[in-house]
């Protein structure tokens, strides 16, 4: 069925003006190969939905520095301090949630829920533009769903179906964007027989998986290099 | 040997946990709060998707993809299990974490802090913050009770961003343990080298003392 | 081999699944569309958990803690998953599945159905039907056209007790297959022993239907 | 710890008007064990969340048949003959949710969302005095977060700590309860030491688990037997 691609013809899929999905924590669950792909495309205007904007010139990093996010939404960019910069010169918009309240959002908005009310951040500048609501006594804030037109994950392992596992906390954020795009590409270390992956285990049913690529990223003591 | 402030403010975090909490250590002092638990078995959940975090590996065995919300390589424990940013936050606002112990920027007198947003930066990170300060059944801040330039981070009224409309249990200074009730901040425990007299003087605000004469 | 009722209805909708299709299979008449897909892969979604649905075991390797939605035993394919259910309806909801085949009491002359709730019954029973009517990507009924007292079950305006305001794309009886239009009810494919004008007759609302000509 | 207690320990913590929440799919997945307890108890005015109330004289079955069960918050109760009489004689009370509703508000109820809102059963009888609100052009129905008092849940291994792993469609509303009690006790049919059970394989962290027991119930051909 010509699921598993190679690196280039992801590229077709990435258009200018999308709304992407990019799992990640810090670079931990990164699609640190795929996102170079970008790089190699003359797409622009990219609103992201990611934790961070990558970190230490990797992953989304490098895509913001070349000028091609428009705006970001997620839970910690003081660490990119280019973003910093770029939100104060208004080159960069960034909309800011609570980690819980993204991850929340990104699942609801895969699994047909159009909004929902968490405790999280009400009485604070985050949400005060927000509908707050008392249920049963307690003061809940509501978040709409989000979804995106692409998602970019990361996982350990892939089938040739395309089911999912994950290592460790390279986890994150990646299953739950698996669900919420129209479109999902899966960059993974290694790609397995159908049949190997115990149906106990798998993580990501792989209904949800579009595209799987081979990462070319290999961990060597404590960073990514990346390998040809 | 002698401890330093921080070193005080963990360890004096540390009896407040009981054998079996679940717990999440804030970055900064409350990750020193382990070195201090004296064979007193916890749980440490990272907000990333761990429960069962264990201390930081040997360097030969770091996994990079194995951290901490802190983004630092750690090692698990016997009994931990991963799950995703969703599963972990359910958790977390779900109310299955006895204790959040996270740092301040200040707190005010009714216990309700300001720890993510520094003023006059750009607001452009928080993190878990505030799901931790909404969800976790305890919240313990840890912080030192003064500023850099001297001011107290213990306040009548927040001039910081507040992190949430709840308020936290417990304050554990350098100097001093505090408790938010209705009558007022009250000192629970005062083991630094102020007097309670010198302490509400630099505070600059009424704080309740009961001295345990039968002591 | 001549045909049922029941088998000409779900060899009419294998027609219309596609290779790989994520496919959800509602009780009676739909679960029989497996027999018909001569050789073309679809995923079967169970409900209760489990894509990758496969045959029913045979007697000897049943496990009845591996079920179809309906209850009864089932096997599970290669590159078949597991779930829980509030991931399982995630699924459905979320727009995951390509098609579900579901049965119906009523269907009006919009596509909207009654398939949960008998007139004059208690209403204690409603599963998962209403999460695949509003979820699938496309929606196909599999049903007879009459009920058995004679009556259509395709109907002006809905008598029983709606499944939710969605339409469905298709509904594949034993005689045609109609399409719901906004100039109105249509047939797209007439196989059964009444002509056109008999079929409109029976049901008793207008049917569009086009010759095609040049065939 | 003491975590793991036999089945007669169970009793002290189940009281009368209690809500509990109750694991399983028709018998599958079901804590048979337990609820058997349940009749050695004389607690009564149950509230019970669970998608069925049990089947063919198993489980919820033989505890509604005691006249324990004042109220059923599930989905499918028609194949519950005896519940569907004493609905009508009013001697039970009955509150339908769709499947995937129930499953979702259980959900949200352990991870402290106050309430959510789905596109299920909108323009239905099921949700014609309920909350209708439109999201990005599609409507949707509010419903609130479902907690117990009690969970009973069934899981196939559990290490001493407590961590659960699940058996094939068994798994169903298990997890999700196991999240939305005050107190959860699980019904397992292994318990391993601790470190058996992969990190990335446990589906129930140990942390939502208060007491397990061995079940008493194995499978025998196409039925449960209890074996003493």
């Amino acid at each position: 069925m010509g699921i598993i691609v190679s690196l280039e013809e992801i590229r077709h899929v990435l258009k200018s003006d999308m709304r992407i999905l990019v799992g990640g924590f810090g670079i931990s669950g990164t699609p640190l190969s795929v996102l170079d792909q970008v790089l190699h495309t003359d797409i622009e205007n990219l609103e992201i939905v990611s934790n961070n904007l990558g970190d230490n010139g990797m992953g989304l990093h490098k895509v913001f520095m070349e000028g091609k996010i428009k705006k970001a939404i997620g839970s910690f960019f003081t660490i990119n301090k280019e973003a910093v910069v770029a939100w104060s010169k208004g080159e960069l918009e960034i909309e800011l949630l609570p980690q819980g309240t993204l991850a929340e959002a990104i699942r609801c908005g895969g699994a047909g829920i159009g909004g929902f009310y968490t405790k999280t951040a009400v009485g604070t500048a985050l949400t005060k533009d927000k509908e707050i609501r008392e249920i049963d006594g307690q003061r809940y804030v509501f978040e709409k769903g989000i979804r995106g037109d692409v998602a970019l994950i990361k996982a350990a392992k892939a089938d040739k179906l395309g089911n999912l596992v994950y290592h460790t906390t390279a986890r994150n954020f990646n299953p739950v964007m698996a669900t919420a795009a129209d479109f999902v590409i899966a960059e993974v270390d290694e790609i397995v027989d159908v049949g190997e992956l115990d149906p106990e285990h798998i993580v990501t049913p792989h209904i949800y998986v579009d595209y799987i690529v081979q990462s070319t990223y290999i961990k060597e003591g404590s960073e990514y290099v990346e390998v040809k | 040997m002698k401890l330093n402030k921080r070193e005080i403010i963990a360890k004096r975090i540390a009896q407040e946990l009981e054998e079996g909490d679940v717990v999440n250590l804030g970055v900064g002092i409350p990750t020193l709060v382990s070195s201090f638990l004296e064979g007193k078995k916890v749980y440490l959940q990272s907000e990333n998707g761990l429960i069962g975090m264990g201390p930081p590996p040997e360097e030969n065995s770091v996994d990079i993809d194995l951290i901490d919300a802190g983004k630092t390589p750690v090692s698990i424990t016997k009994g931990a299990s991963f799950f995703d940013s969703a599963d972990s936050f359910g958790m977390i606002r779900g109310g299955h974490l006895n204790v959040a112990i996270l740092g301040i920027l200040q707190i005010d007198k009714s216990g309700e802090i300001a720890n993510w947003a520094v003023p006059n930066q750009p607001i452009l990170g928080v993190g878990g913050a505030m799901d931790l300060v909404a969800g976790a059944k305890k919240v313990i801040v840890a912080s030192t009770l003064f500023a850099k330039d001297g001011s107290s981070k213990l306040v009548d009224q927040l001039t910081y961003e507040s992190s949430g409309e709840r308020k936290v249990d417990l304050f554990v200074s350098e100097y001093a343990t505090f408790m938010f009730t209705s009558e007022g901040v009250k000192v629970v425990d005062l083991y630094g080298d102020l007097t309670i007299e010198a302490l509400i003087e630099k505070v600059g605000l009424p704080l309740l003392y009961e001295v345990e004469i039968a002591k």
